[in-house]
């Protein structure tokens, strides 16, 4: 494989649209640290808000999205993008149904891919729409919905960490491998991060004002009491499955890709005009030759008749 | 109202131009047909009328495309959308909602209309195409006719004044594309739209295209009235193609118009012996005796009985849901029989797993692409192989008989519908299995596509291989099938000799039938008896 | 058609805001019923007893903040108090006078005391409960001076805002801690009256919740019982 | 997916409303004699309007989320070796390590009553959430979407109409796969099923993309800049709420941090409602607002007002302050009614 180019399903980001991310990913976070924020801090008169905090932050959380969703969607996303993100959403919320292909939840598998064939904003979105996708599908509305799809959300945009790993080969597999345990590890702390404040209370459970070092011992108490036996089983089934399927799904995404040609740019080959057909200088075969060939002919030299084969 | 000039395109990255110096003029309330093997450039024609070529697919454009003025170089296919519709050829992937009224209002919304316009104009379409009544249906429920209509609604609902259709039926049984087939024909004499329409069932438009444009290798070749076109073209339906053997003048397009001029042909086949029909002597490689399969709610099969022996080929008919495809997988073991007997080379096929009978059947289901994963064809067959443990050598003798070794290095989802089926073949062949099963397997063919399909049949059937095969394609069952067993809500109405069964039925006879009646099925058979009493 | 859509929103906004207001207004849902709220906190060096009634911000906060709201002037060191009301190191490392330091005990009421080794930080004080602070000597429960038998009504009158005066030996460092949220016990503000009448073991409350609840759980259940056989009618 | 049966369906909406009066007043008791009653309704509203379609399954899923959270809270509340009196026995205590927390110890009445109390609040609010989900399909959900989030609203509505062929897809490809001598034994066999089924997918993608061209999507474009600026604003609006929020929390500055939140909210409110008027599309399907809708909404928030002004004047004993007593809880009847206001959608439609 020579050098593959991403074939990126957004077009530029831009400055500001990388701000904003990096701003709603700030406020995102906060939104799930701050039963550690808080826990350090001297509780006042008004602790009590302690119990607010979980619904408080889930309406800010879903703010945030419909912010993320008017910056990077409103206006942008080509029809292209739009068909693509849906088909791999519903794919992924179907992998997620309960029970999944052999009890493997591929969620992780087929977004890290993903984010990594058309570039990490599209891993963000195509993250947050997989969940809202599969909450709907298995009527999982909740809470925990806002937080859930902007964790998801973080799985694809951390793809854009390994940009430096060269595409194509065996690193690239093992990168994404590696990122694939750390994703699913980290997504599960964080979304118990979120659960924590409710689910427990008494000397495993959060309390407001009983110091930094110590919530975080609580919660990993917790966490790894309740959570960590299945996170790590999902985290190696995931590398697993990277390092298996990985590659060759990154082809069939990078495939699509290049079919789709999300920017596509025609060439137009100017004829002279109408008033004066005769005057022709070049067969219209040889026009169409003069195009400059891209360096997309398939393994073996043969040309591809990609779409008129498909087709007619 | 459409203009083209000195087009010429090709395809970002692809070796050759896809259309080739192609000039047209096509007027306002114009039927065109437009005809051609696959790749012959009939999808990209079409969707160079509405700009998605270039401005979607990119690549390289010469020439020019005006569709009622308006110049597609410079205008983007949505801002064509109210001009020009499109409908193409899966209902199922072109659909954005869940419900019918969703899905027709979809275009409206984009081009903005006032919610009182939208109703009206949902009301009317849904007249026009009978949908009515499925207004609020889930579109997963309809079948694939009232999809495709739904998706011919959809376009409609914008008001185009131009309409085009690239191959709507060729994934619809034939009961769904007389659905399509005859909506369209109510639509272009009620509402005067034009009509650009590829289309493989000629037979069925002929009668009332007004042109026929017939491409091949990306140029124009034949453009003219439907009789001149198609009478030299070997697209031709069958029963031009018995016109044309027959010296009729004017060559017929319809059966109701080969029949009248039949009467000479009909004396002078008097005197000809009947085809001869083979009978296959091999052993049983398949037995079913009472066979009976429950779904929850209804009973898909109700005792039927099938034997089939080495070296005949064995068409199942009947219309939709009449359990066809629940026999087929039935008989590999993939639907639990609920009573009766199914034997697979004369070992009952409960409790054996799938792998194993794969060495003795291979069943190929319908949509033979959605298996189709590798980066190559051989690595596709090699596939097989490996799970059966069997060695390399058989894959390359696989794609020989196949005629695949010019296509195994190719990526198998970049080829055409008829080479994947091939390739899906030659993917459950590798193993070896003396039956074959196939389900619809013409669905989407071309006529070249489907010869290849028969004289491979025929193939397996003089090696003494057995097929077995469920399709609504009655002139692929004529030129093919040795017996035919037609079924009826899960039982077996009829089962004989296949000019018996076809010539004695009204809906499942062929069109060379139909003209000549009894035991002439196909042009070739005519042809031979011809021969032998000149 | 933009004006009934309007209008459709207008409950969905009204609800927003009810909510919006219980969340950012003055008196939250999980404070309100504070006022009524107490526990008793001793306190302890030498002969000196004190017994605060300290107001409770939330139903249940840590034995520090029992102290932190009592107002007294006090110095912490994690979980453990190093200097309270005058009393033990002023600076630096708290136990810098061990064995003398401040015992942390947990009354059960009835005037029992269990020693508490794990800090102020992780114990739960809700409305009734009794803690005190000892500063004695001893490393552990068995040497350090237990405090004297008291239960939640000696440092808080029963069922009343005015709690009993402080024990005698008190006085000195007065509470400043209105603004805490509690104070030494007889600072502390009236409870609203509403809450008293509800209050649970007064009277008759206890029946009318009987009687209140259980008609109100039948109730519902009959509902479900109504929605389930017009489901299962249809 | 058909609709409910039981009712004429409720605009979502009104639906969504009662989802806020729901939750509100699920957040705000603490006191069982109101909690278990309004289990009851929760259920009923449940019973009498959930559809017969996959998600309808989420109520009795969240019940049995709701029920293990109970559980947990209650079990680990005990074990918090409070000794608050009174203490009803006493466990052997366990130090975990690290010195994080001890578990066991003396188990105090409240600590028990505490516990179950707050793990019953949690049970309720999801329970809210379960009943909401399985009476309101989701593309009707959908529907409410605004305007400037039509592009993301496509992207759901669009792959939840895949979701049905995918699974057929997924399907067919196991059993065309199995046809081939394919076994699903290790992970690495998932590749010949995942693979074909992406490949498919992406092709269809491509179709749908040109369809949805041809049909005029993305003719619209508004100035990028509006609705973006709109999100801005939003955005500073956003800032300006969790910097209150957290004020809030941290108990400071009690005044600023509440006027810094609704100016937050105020601010969200009118990027939002700058945001709306921007999207020029219009709608084919206008959710027709009943007087049953009006009903229910109002019911709601009726419902959600008097439990929360009870609880602001402390009437009623709904937070039952008085667990550590373990007396009996408190009751009074106007909130207790109010809540009966929340299973207005049961009593909403006749039968259709």
């Amino acid at each position: 494989m020579s050098a593959r180019t991403a074939q990126r399903a957004l077009g530029s980001v831009g400055a500001r649209g990388r701000l904003v991310l990096a701003v709603t990913s700030m406020i995102g976070l906060a939104g799930f640290a701050w039963p550690l924020l808080y826990g350090a801090r001297r509780a006042g008169p008004d602790s009590a808000h302690a119990a607010d905090a979980p619904w408080l932050f889930a309406v800010l959380v879903a703010l945030l999205l419909v912010i993320v969703a008017v910056e990077h969607a409103a206006g942008r996303l080509t029809a292209k993008t739009v068909a693509v993100l849906a088909v791999l959403a519903a794919l992924n919320s179907v992998l997620r149904l309960p029970g999944g292909v052999a009890g493997f939840n591929a969620l992780w598998f087929l977004l890290i891919v993903s984010a990594r064939a058309y570039g990490p904003t599209f891993g963000f979105l195509l993250g947050s729409f997989t969940l809202a996708c599969s909450a709907l599908v298995t009527g999982g509305v909740g809470p925990w919905l806002p937080f859930q799809m902007l964790a998801a959300g973080w799985v694809g945009l951390g793809v854009g960490l390994l940009e430096p790993v060269p595409r194509g080969g065996r690193a690239e597999v093992l990168a994404l491998a590696a990122y694939g345990i750390a994703a699913a590890v980290v997504y599960d702390l964080v979304m118990d991060l979120w659960f924590w404040p409710l689910a427990v209370e008494g000397p495993l459970g959060f309390e407001p004002g009983i110091g930094l070092g110590a919530t975080i011992g609580r919660f990993v108490a917790f966490h790894l009491a309740t959570a960590l036996p299945w996170d790590l089983t999902g985290a190696v089934g995931n590398a697993a499955v990277l390092l298996t399927v990985g590659g060759p799904a990154l082809h069939t995404l990078e495939r699509a890709g290049r079919r789709l040609r999300f920017q596509a740019v025609p060439e137009l080959v100017e004829l002279d005009q109408p008033a004066t057909p005769c005057a022709s200088p070049a067969a219209p075969g040889d026009v169409t030759r003069e195009a400059p060939e891209e360096d997309e002919l398939d393994r073996g030299g043969k040309p591809s008749d990609r779409r008129r084969g498909a087709r007619s | 109202m459409i203009r083209v000039e000195r087009l010429s395109f090709a395809y970002p990255g692809s070796g050759g131009p896809a259309l080739r110096d192609v000039d047209l003029h096509i007027g306002e309330g114009e039927l065109v047909l437009v005809v051609g093997a696959s790749g012959s450039g009939k999808s990209t024609l079409l969707r160079c009328l509405n700009g998605l070529v270039p401005h979607f697919s990119g690549g390289t454009f010469a020439g020019r495309v005006q569709v009622a003025g308006r110049d597609t170089r410079t205008t983007q296919p949505r801002d064509l959308a109210d001009v020009v519709g499109l409908v193409f050829q899966d209902p199922e992937a072109q659909s954005v909602a869940e419900a019918t009224s969703d899905e027709i209002a979809f275009a409206m919304e984009n081009l903005e209309l006032p919610p009182a316009v939208m109703r009206r104009r949902l009301e009317e379409v849904l007249d026009l195409l009978h949908l009515a009544p499925l207004r609020e249906r889930q579109l997963a429920s309809l079948s694939g006719g009232e999809r495709q209509r739904v998706a011919i609604a959809a376009v409609l609902a914008a008001q185009p004044s131009v309409l085009l259709l690239d191959e709507p039926t060729s994934q619809l049984d034939p009961q769904g594309a007389e659905e399509v087939l005859g909506a369209l024909e109510r639509l272009v004499h009620e509402l005067g739209l034009t009509v650009v329409l590829a289309e493989h069932r000629l037979e069925r438009v002929a009668g009332f295209a007004d042109r026929v444009l017939r491409m091949e290798a990306g140029r124009l070749v034949g453009d003219g009235p439907p009789r001149e076109v198609l009478g030299d073209s070997p697209l031709a339906p069958p029963v031009t193609a018995l016109g044309r053997l027959a010296g009729w003048a004017p060559l017929p397009l319809t059966v109701r118009e080969a029949r009248r001029q039949a009467g000479p042909l009909r004396q002078r086949l008097r005197p000809a012996p009947a085809p001869a029909r083979r009978r296959a002597h091999g052993r049983p490689l398949l037995e079913i005796h009472g066979l009976r399969v429950a779904y929850p709610g209804r009973e898909a099969l109700r005792g039927v009985d099938l034997e089939v022996a080495g070296g005949e080929v064995v068409a199942l008919m009947g219309r939709n849901g009449a359990g066809k495809t629940t026999l087929l997988r039935a008989s590999m073991g993939l639907t639990p029989a609920s009573g009766g007997r199914v034997r697979l080379g004369g070992r009952p096929v409960a409790g054996r797993r799938t792998s194993e009978l794969a060495l003795e059947a291979g069943f190929v289901p319908q949509d033979p692409g959605a298996a189709l994963f590798a980066e190559t064809v051989e690595r596709e067959v090699a596939f097989t192989a490996r799970n059966h443990r069997l060695p390399r050598s058989a894959v390359a003798a696989t794609l020989e008989d196949l005629g695949l070794q010019d296509l195994q290095e190719r990526h198998p989802r970049d080829l055409s519908a008829g080479q994947r089926l091939l390739v899906a073949l030659a993917a459950v062949l590798v193993a070896g299995p003396r039956l074959l099963l196939l389900d619809e397997p013409t669905r989407g063919l071309d006529a070249p596509s489907k010869q290849r399909l028969v004289e491979l049949l025929a193939g397996r059937r003089a090696a003494g291989g057995a097929v077995v095969l469920a399709t609504h394609d009655v002139e692929l069952a004529a030129r093919i099938a040795d017996r035919v067993a037609l079924l009826a809500e899960g039982e077996l109405v009829a089962s004989g000799p296949v000019d018996q069964v076809l010539s004695e039925s009204a809906v499942f006879s062929p069109q060379v039938a139909r003209v000549l009646g009894g035991p002439w099925l196909t042009v070739a058979e005519v042809r031979e008896a011809l021969e032998a009493t000149a | 058609m933009s004006r009934s859509r309007r209008a459709r929103l207008a409950p969905l906004a009204g609800a927003l805001a009810v909510l919006l207001v219980a969340v950012a207004g003055p008196s939250t849902p999980a404070s309100a019923a504070g006022p009524g709220l107490r526990a008793a906190l001793i306190v302890e060096v030498g002969q000196t007893v004190r017994r605060l009634c300290v107001r409770l911000g939330q139903p249940a906060v840590s034995g520090k903040e029992l102290v932190e709201a009592s107002g007294l002037e006090q110095r912490w060191d994690g979980g453990a108090l190093c200097r309270l009301a005058g009393t033990g190191p002023a600076g630096g490392d708290c136990f810098a006078q061990y064995p003398r330091f401040w015992g942390y005990w947990i009354g059960d009421g009835r005037g029992g005391w269990t020693w508490s080794g794990a800090g102020a930080a992780t114990s739960t004080v809700r409305d009734g409960s009794v803690q005190a602070w000892v500063w004695s000597e001893g490393p552990d429960e068995s040497s350090h001076r237990r405090p004297p038998a008291l239960t939640f009504a000696d440092a808080c009158a029963p069922n009343g805002p005015a709690a009993g005066a402080s024990a005698a030996g008190s006085g000195g460092a007065a509470g400043g801690g209105a603004a805490g949220g509690g104070g030494e016990a007889g600072a502390a503000t009236a409870a609203g009256g509403a809450d008293r009448t509800t209050r649970s073991g007064a009277g008759g409350a206890g029946w009318v919740s009987l009687i209140g609840g259980g008609a109100a759980l039948l109730a519902a259940l009959g509902l479900v019982a109504l929605a389930w056989r017009r489901r299962h009618q249809a | 997916m058909t609709e409910s049966r039981g009712l004429a369906p409720l605009h979502p909406l009104a639906w969504l409303v009662w989802l806020v009066g729901a939750a509100g007043v699920a957040g705000a008791l603490g006191n069982p004699v109101y909690q278990l009653p309004l289990l009851g309704v929760l259920t009923a509203v449940y019973l009498a309007g959930h559809a017969d379609a996959p998600w309808a399954r989420a109520f009795p899923l969240f019940l049995r989320l709701g029920v293990v959270v109970l559980v947990l809270r209650t079990v680990l509340a005990a074990a918090g070796g409070d000794a608050a009196p009174p203490v009803l026995f006493r466990l052997p205590q366990v130090r975990l390590p690290g010195g994080v927390a001890a578990l066991g110890g003396p188990v105090s009445a409240g600590a028990l009553a505490g516990g179950f109390r707050n793990g019953l609040t949690v049970l309720l609010l999801v329970a809210a959430f379960g009943a909401f989900n399985a009476c309101v399909s989701p593309s009707r959900l959908l529907r409410l979407v605004p305007g400037f989030l039509f592009e993301a609203g496509l992207v759901v509505t669009v792959a939840l109409a895949f979701v049905p062929q995918t699974v057929i897809g997924l399907n067919r490809t196991l059993e065309a796969q199995r046809l081939r001598g394919h076994r699903l034994r290790r992970l690495r066999d998932l590749g010949p099923l995942l693979l074909p089924l992406l490949a498919g997918g992406l092709e269809r993608a491509l179709t749908l993309a040109e369809a949805m061209e041809a049909r005029g999507y993305g003719r619209h474009r508004p100035g990028a800049g509006q609705g973006r600026g709109a999100a801005l604003l939003g955005l500073a609006g956003l800032i300006a709420a969790l910097l209150g929020a957290f004020a809030l929390l941290a108990g400071n500055a009690a005044w600023s941090a509440r006027a810094l939140l609704g100016a937050g909210a105020v601010v969200v409110a009118a990027a939002a409602a700058a945001g709306s008027r921007r999207s020029g599309r219009t709608r084919h399907r206008q959710e027709r607002w009943r007087r049953s809708d009006s009903a229910v909404a109002t019911a709601a928030v009726a419902a959600l007002g008097i439990v929360l002004a009870a609880r602001l004047a402390g009437s009623g004993d709904l937070g039952w302050t008085g667990a550590a007593h373990l007396g009996a809880p408190g009751f009074a009847w106007l909130p207790a009614l109010a809540l009966f206001g929340l299973a207005a959608p049961v009593a909403a439609g006749s039968p259709r």
